[in-house]
C-alpha cells in the first residue's frame, strides 16, 4: 500500500514529525559546521533530543528515554566537563574550521552513507507499517525478552562494559610512583 | 490515536502542571524565609502583603523581574538566554509523572520513575551551560563543580530509586504508591504500610542524602557557595532569568519531595483511608508529606556548614554508591527468595 | 596530510605523555568578594580548584594612619586609633595612651584601670563573638551568625552604655578614661562614675554571653561536617607561626601559649585569674576553638574584675594641652587578634614625631601565601576566615 | 633566657633596671650599642651586621619571634608635623629598626640601623624571618629604603605608579596643604589633580 503526499500531509502527526525531525536535521548539521566547540557539543544535544523525541513518537518509550538519560544525561555531560576543564573559549577554535579540500569529501562521504542506509531501509521495509502499541509500552516485554532469550548476550555487554570501566581508570589515573620520578 | 482532544487534555494538564510547580515553589521559599527565621530567632518576612508577610515571595519575584536582564560582555549570549529554560523545563518535566491522587496526574507514564531519572539529569545540562557561558571564572568553576556533583549523586539516586522497583515491581509512580496500599500479611495480621517501613529505610535516607546533593542545597551547596564563588554558575544572571534559577531551585526541592514522598512515604495514600476518600484528599496528603520533607531539607540548612567539593565525591563514590548497591541487592534478595 | 596528522599525532602524544597540559588559570578572588571582609584582593594560581599560589593584594584600606599621626595632637589620636581594628576599637585605643601616659609620667588611677581592662575585655568578647558568628557562616552555616550576634548585642550595649558608643568608644583619656555616658552639666557628679546599674547589667550580660558559647558549642563546635571543614585545613605549625610573627588565637592556636595579658601589666591583668587558651593543631579548627574557650576565659576576668574594682577617682591630673617630653618607648598589648603595639617617638610638642603601629591583622595575613600553597579554593575561605583579620587593621 | 627581665615584680622604686640590665648585657653581647627608656631597650648596630645580628638574636638569644620592621625618617626639614627637639644636633638618616621579641616572656628589643639618605640600601632579613617580606615592602613603600635580596620588593600598599614616599618627613600631606587644621568644610574647592603627584619637596 502507498501513501500520498496528501494523506501524509493531512496527518496530524506527521506535521509533529516534522516539527521534531527538521530542528534535528539542522542541529545535526550544526553540530559539524559550528565554529565553536562547545556550542557543537550542544547542537548534538538538540540532535540527540530530537532523536529521543522521535522515539517516544514510536511509542519506543523505553529507548526514548534511555538515550535522553545516557546519551544528553550522562555521555554529552561528560563531553562538556572534559571540554570546560582543559579549555574553553568562549570564542571560535580556529582548529575546528576545515578547508575546502576536507569539507567536500567529508559531506559526499555523508550523503552516500545516508544515501545507502536510507534505501537499504527503504528497500527490505518499504511502505511496512508496525501499528503503534496500545496503552501498554514494550518495556516489560524488553526485559523479558533481554533476560530470558538475550541473557548471555547481555551479560557478556555488561562484561566488556566492566572492562572499558577498569581499564578507563587504569589509564586515567596516575601511577604515584611513576609521578614521583617525573 | 492522536486527536484533537488529546491536545487539548495535554495544554490544560501542561497549564495545570506549570501552576503546580510555580505555587509550591512560592511556597516553599516563603516556607524557607519564615522556617529559617524562626530557626534563627528571627522575625522574617513581615510587612509585605499584611499579616505574616505572605507576599514576601512575589514581591521578591516582582523586584528581580524588574531589574536589568544583564548578559555580561564577551559572554555567548545564545546559551547564555537558553540556560535557564532549560533548567526550569527539566524541574518542571518532573511534574509530570507525579500523583496528586489515583485520577489527579497530568500523565502516568509506565517508565515513571525511568523518565524522573532522564529528564532530571537534564538540569546539569543547563546548570554547565549556564556556567561556561557566563565568561566568568567563578561561574564556570560553579558549572563544574556543579555538573561533577549532579553526576555523582544520580548514581545513589538512581540505585535507590532502583531497590524502590525492585519491591514495588513496577516502574509506574502510581503503580508504586498502589504496592505501597496493598495489604502484606504477616502471620496473622494484615496490614498496609509505606516502603519506607517495609525494608527501604536504607534506600530513602541514600535517596534524600541524594537528592539534597542534586539540589545543591547545603550541606551540598558548594556550586554556588556564596562566600567561594559569589554565586557559582547564577554570578552573572539577573531579572527574569534569575528568577527562573531561583524558581527552578524550589520547584526542583518540592518535586524531590514529591518522589520521596511517592516512593517511600506512600505518595497520597495513607493507611484506613478509602479509595474515594483519596481521590478527594489525595493531593493534600501528598502536600502534607511534601512539607514534611521540605521542612526536613530547610532544617539540615538551617544546621549545618557545606562540605568541600572532595569530601562530597568522597562521599558519594565511597560510601553512599557501595551501600546503595549493596541494598539493591539485598532487597532484590528478599523479593527473590523470600516473598 | 599525512605529515600533518603525524606532527599531530605527535603533538598530542608529548602532551600526554608529559602531563596532561592544562594551563593554571588566574582567579581574582576581591577587591569585592563576600568572603575578603573587606575590600582585600587574592590572586590565586589555580589548577582546578587547587591553589598553586597566592598573592595578597592589600593597600585598598590604606589611609595612612601614621603619617597623619605626625599632624595630629596625642588628643585627636584616640579617635583615630580606634578606627583601625574597628572590631576592637578599645583594645588598641589602650596602648596608645598607656604609651603616652608613660612617656608623661603620668599614673592613670586604680579604677580607670580596671575600667579599661573590662572594657578591653568586653570589646575581646565582642571580636571573638563578630569570629564566632561568622566562620561559620563562611563555610555556609547561616543559623549561628544570628545567634551569636544576638548575644554580642548585650556586649555592645554595655559598651555603648558606659562609653556611648558601640564601635568607636574614643573613650580613653591621657591619665585615666573620659567621664562616662549619659547625665549632663547639672548631673555631672554622677555622671563621673560608671553608669548606675552597670556592673550588675554586666553580670547578668555575661551569662547570655556564656550561653551562647555553650550554643555554639552545641551548634558548631562539635559538628562532624564543621569538623570535615576545618580539621587539619591550613595548618601554621608553631615555629612558622612565629617567624612570621603570628600573634594572639592565632599563635596560640599553633601551640605557642603566648599571651600578653600574662607578661605586660599596664593593665591589672596580674590581679586577675585566668588561664591561657591554647590547642596543638594550629588548623582551622584549633584557631575557632581557642578564640571560642577565650570567651569564656574573657568572662571569667569581667566577673573578678567587676568584684575587684575599687573606688576612686576616674582620671589623674593631667594638662590640658598635652605636651608630652622628648623619648622613644613601645607599648603593647593583647588586642583580641593579638599582639599590638605603638612605638612612640615624641620630639617634645604637641604630635608626634613618628608613631609606628604594629597592626596585629597585618602580621596574621602575610602567612596567608605560604600557608595557602597547595590548598583547595574551599579551603582558602576557610583559612582565610580562620585568620580573623579586619581590613582596616591590615592597612592601617 | 637568663636575663629576662622579671616583670612580675614591680619595676618602679627599684634601684636596679632589669630592663637596662637585659638591654647592656644583649648589646655587648651581640655588638651594639644600647639605649633603655622607658622599658623600651633600643639596640643600635652598624648596617653591614644588620641580618647577622638579627640572625644572632634569633638563635643566640631566643628572641624568635618577629613583631615588625620599619623605618625612621630623621630629618630637620620637616613638611607636616613637628620638628625635632633639637634640629642642630640630628644627624640626617633614615633608621631600620626590627622589633624582635621572644614568645616566652618580656625579653624584646628594637634593632636599630642608621642608613645615610643618599644610599638608603639595606640586606634583607627574610632570610631570617620570612615574615618580615611584607614589613620590608612597606618601609620600602613609605621611605624607598632598598631591601637587597628581599624576593619581592613590589609596592604594598600604594598604587601602581605613585611617585614619592608618603612617611618621609619632606612629603606633604595633601590634605594639610589645602586645608589648615581643623580645616572648615566644603569652603574650598577641591584641589586640583597634581600634574606632578607630590613627590619630594615640591611644595
Amino acid at each position: 500500500m502507498t501513501i500520498t503526499f496528501g494523506d501524509w500531509i493531512t496527518e496530524i502527526a506527521n506535521w509533529v514529525f516534522l516539527a521534531i525531525a527538521l530542528p534535528t536535521l539542522g542541529a545535526a548539521v550544526l553540530v559539524v559546521s559550528a565554529k565553536n566547540i562547545v556550542r557543537a557539543v550542544l547542537a548534538l544535544v538538540v540532535t540527540l533530543a530530537g532523536t529521543a523525541a522521535l522515539f517516544l513518537m514510536l511509542g519506543a518509550e523505553f529507548v526514548g528515554w534511555t538515550i535522553v538519560l545516557v546519551y544528553i544525561g550522562a555521555v554529552i555531560i561528560l563531553f562538556l566537563i572534559g571540554i570546560m576543564i582543559t579549555r574553553a573559549p568562549l570564542t571560535k577554535n580556529a582548529d575546528l574550521s576545515q578547508p575546502i579540500s576536507m569539507r567536500v569529501p567529508a559531506a559526499l562521504l555523508s550523503v552516500i552513507l545516508f544515501a545507502v542506509i536510507g534505501g537499504a531501509v527503504a528497500a527490505s521495509f518499504g511502505g511496512a507499517a508496525i501499528p503503534l502499541p496500545d496503552e501498554a509500552t514494550t518495556t516489560a516485554s524488553i526485559g523479558e525478552t533481554l533476560f530470558t532469550n538475550w541473557v548471555i548476550p547481555f551479560e557478556v555487554v555488561s562484561f566488556v562494559l566492566l572492562a572499558a570501566l577498569i581499564g578507563g581508570i587504569a589509564l586515567a589515573r596516575q601511577d604515584p610512583a611513576e609521578e614521583g620520578e617525573v | 490515536m492522536i486527536t484533537g482532544w488529546f491536545w487539548a487534555d495535554v495544554i490544560v494538564k501542561v497549564i495545570l502542571a506549570l501552576a503546580a510547580m510555580i505555587g509550591m515553589a512560592l511556597v516553599a521559599i516563603y516556607a524557607e524565609l519564615k522556617v529559617m527565621s524562626h530557626m534563627q530567632h528571627r522575625i522574617g518576612p513581615y510587612y509585605a502583603g499584611g499579616r505574616w508577610g505572605w507576599a514576601q515571595p512575589f514581591a521578591d519575584a516582582l523586584k528581580f523581574i524588574q531589574k536589568e536582564d544583564l548578559v555580561p560582555e564577551g559572554a555567548d549570549s545564545t546559551v547564555f538566554r537558553a540556560a535557564p529554560y532549560i533548567v526550569v523545563a527539566a524541574t518542571f518535566a518532573t511534574f509530570v509523572v507525579i500523583p496528586f491522587s489515583p485520577s489527579l496526574v497530568a500523565r502516568d507514564l509506565d517508565l515513571g520513575v525511568f523518565y524522573l531519572l532522564a529528564v532530571s539529569s537534564l538540569t546539569t545540562l543547563g546548570v554547565l551551560m549556564a556556567g561556561w557561558s557566563s565568561a566568568n571564572k567563578y561561574s564556570l568553576m560553579g558549572g563544574l563543580r556543579a555538573a561533577g556533583q549532579l553526576i555523582a549523586y544520580e548514581l545513589p539516586l538512581a540505585l535507590a530509586v532502583v531497590a524502590v522497583v525492585v519491591q514495588a515491581g513496577t516502574m509506574s509512580l502510581v503503580g508504586i504508591v498502589e504496592a505501597q496500599a496493598a495489604p502484606i500479611t504477616i502471620g496473622g495480621l494484615s496490614i498496609s504500610l509505606p516502603f519506607l517501613l517495609t525494608g527501604q529505610i536504607v534506600s530513602f535516607v541514600i535517596f534524600m542524602v541524594a537528592s539534597v546533593a542534586e539540589l545543591s542545597r547545603i550541606p551540598f551547596d558548594m556550586p554556588i557557595a556564596e562566600s567561594e564563588l559569589t554565586m557559582g554558575y547564577l554570578t552573572e544572571y539577573s531579572s527574569l532569568r534569575f528568577t527562573m534559577f531561583f524558581l527552578g531551585e524550589y520547584a526542583a526541592m518540592i518535586s524531590m519531595s514529591a518522589i520521596a514522598a511517592t516512593l517511600f512515604l506512600g505518595g497520597y495514600w495513607i493507611p484506613f483511608v478509602s479509595e474515594t476518600a483519596l481521590l478527594y484528599f489525595g493531593p493534600f496528603i501528598l502536600i502534607a508529606k511534601i512539607s514534611l520533607l521540605v521542612f526536613f531539607i530547610l532544617w539540615i540548612r538551617a544546621t549545618w556548614p557545606r562540605l568541600r567539593e572532595d569530601q562530597l565525591q568522597d562521599m558519594a563514590w565511597r560510601w553512599l554508591i557501595p551501600i546503595a548497591l549493596l541494598n539493591v541487592l539485598v532487597i532484590a534478595f528478599f523479593k527473590v527468595v523470600v516473598f | 596530510m599525512n605529515e600533518e596528522y603525524r606532527a599531530l599525532m605527535h603533538r598530542s602524544e608529548v602532551a600526554v605523555s608529559v602531563e596532561l597540559q592544562t594551563q593554571d588559570m588566574t582567579l581574582n578572588i576581591g577587591p569585592q568578594h563576600p568572603s575578603t571582609h573587606g575590600v582585600l584582593r587574592l590572586v590565586a594560581q589555580v589548577d582546578g580548584e587547587r591553589i598553586s599560589s597566592v598573592e595578597p593584594v592589600i593597600g585598598y584600606m590604606h589611609r595612612g594612619y601614621e603619617k597623619l599621626a605626625e599632624v595630629r595632637t596625642y588628643a585627636q589620636m584616640t579617635a583615630l586609633v580606634n578606627r583601625i581594628d574597628w572590631v576592637s576599637g578599645f583594645a588598641s585605643e589602650v596602648p596608645f595612651i598607656v604609651a603616652v601616659e608613660k612617656l608623661m609620667g603620668i599614673e592613670p588611677p586604680e579604677r580607670a584601670q580596671w575600667i579599661r581592662l573590662i572594657l578591653t575585655e568586653l570589646f575581646r568578647i565582642s571580636s571573638h563573638m563578630v569570629f564566632t558568628s561568622s566562620y561559620p557562616l563562611e563555610l555556609g552555616a547561616t543559623t549561628p551568625l544570628f545567634h551569636v550576634l544576638r548575644e554580642r548585642e548585650r556586649v555592645l550595649e554595655l559598651i555603648e552604655g558606659m562609653t556611648g558608643g558601640r564601635f568607636h568608644p574614643n573613650f580613653n583619656r591621657v591619665g585615666g578614661i573620659k567621664p562616662a555616658a549619659g547625665g549632663g552639666k547639672t548631673q555631672k557628679k554622677v555622671s563621673m562614675d560608671i553608669p548606675e546599674g552597670w556592673l550588675e547589667a554586666t553580670r547578668a550580660a555575661m551569662e547570655r554571653v556564656l550561653l551562647s558559647t555553650e550554643q555554639s558549642d552545641t551548634l558548631v563546635t562539635g559538628n562532624e561536617l564543621f569538623k570535615a571543614r576545618t580539621v587539619g585545613v591550613g595548618v601554621i605549625p608553631g615555629n612558622k607561626a612565629i617567624e612570621y610573627g603570628l600573634s594572639g588565637p592565632n599563635l596560640r592556636a599553633s601551640g605557642v601559649p603566648f599571651d600578653l595579658r600574662k607578661h605586660e601589666f599596664h593593665l591589672p591583668y596580674d590581679q586577675v585569674d585566668f588561664n591561657v587558651i591554647s590547642a596543638p593543631g594550629g588548623d582551622c579548627y584549633d584557631r575557632y576553638w581557642v578564640r571560642l574557650q577565650e570567651i569564656r576565659e574573657s568572662v571569667k576576668i569581667v566577673l573578678q574584675a567587676i568584684d575587684k574594682i575599687p573606688e576612686g577617682p576616674l582620671r589623674a591630673k593631667a594638662p590640658r594641652v598635652l605636651k608630652v617630653p622628648k623619648g622613644q618607648i613601645y607599648v603593647r598589648g593583647e588586642n583580641p587578634k593579638g599582639e599590638f603595639g605603638y612605638y612612640l617617638i615624641s620630639e617634645g610638642g604637641q604630635k608626634p614625631y613618628r608613631l609606628k603601629i604594629r597592626s596585629t591583622s597585618f602580621s596574621n595575613l602575610s602567612i596567608l601565601p605560604w600557608v595557602l600553597k597547595g590548598a583547595l579554593v574551599p579551603d582558602l575561605v576557610a583559612v582565610m576566615g580562620s585568620l580573623d583579620f579586619v581590613l582596616g587593621d591590615v592597612d592601617r | 633566657m637568663n636575663d629576662q627581665p622579671d616583670a612580675t615584680e614591680p619595676l618602679e622604686e627599684e634601684v636596679r633596671d632589669p630592663y637596662l640590665e637585659y638591654g647592656t648585657a644583649l648589646a655587648e653581647r651581640l655588638g651594639g650599642r644600647a639605649v633603655v627608656e622607658h622599658d623600651t631597650i633600643r639596640i643600635y648596630v652598624d648596617r653591614s651586621n644588620w641580618v647577622e645580628t638579627i640572625r644572632r638574636a634569633r638563635d643566640e638569644e631566643g628572641l624568635d619571634f618577629f613583631s615588625w620592621l620599619t623605618g625612621i625618617d630623621w630629618s630637620k626639614d620637616v613638611e607636616v608635623g613637628d620638628t625635632v627637639a633639637e634640629p642642630d644636633e640630628l644627624e640626617e638618616r633614615f633608621e631600620v629598626m626590627c622589633r624582635l621579641s621572644s614568645v616566652e616572656g618580656v625579653a624584646g628589643a628594637h634593632f636599630i640601623a642608621a642608613l645615610p639618605k643618599d644610599d638608603a640600601v639595606i640586606d634583607s632579613i627574610t632570610g631570617v624571618f620570612g615574615g618580615a617580606e611584607w614589613h620590608e615592602r612597606e618601609a620600602h613603600d613609605m621611605f624607598g629604603i632598598e631591601f637587597t635580596g628581599n624576593p619581592n620588593l613590589s609596592p604594598i600598599y600604594l598604587p601602581e605608579g605613585f611617585i614619592g614616599h608618603p612617611l618621609l618627613k619632606s612629603y606633604p600631606l595633601l590634605a594639610r596643604e589645602v586645608k589648615p587644621w581643623p580645616g572648615t568644610v566644603d569652603v574650598e574647592d577641591m584641589p586640583p589633580e597634581p600634574e606632578e603627584p607630590a613627590g619630594g619637596g615640591e611644595a
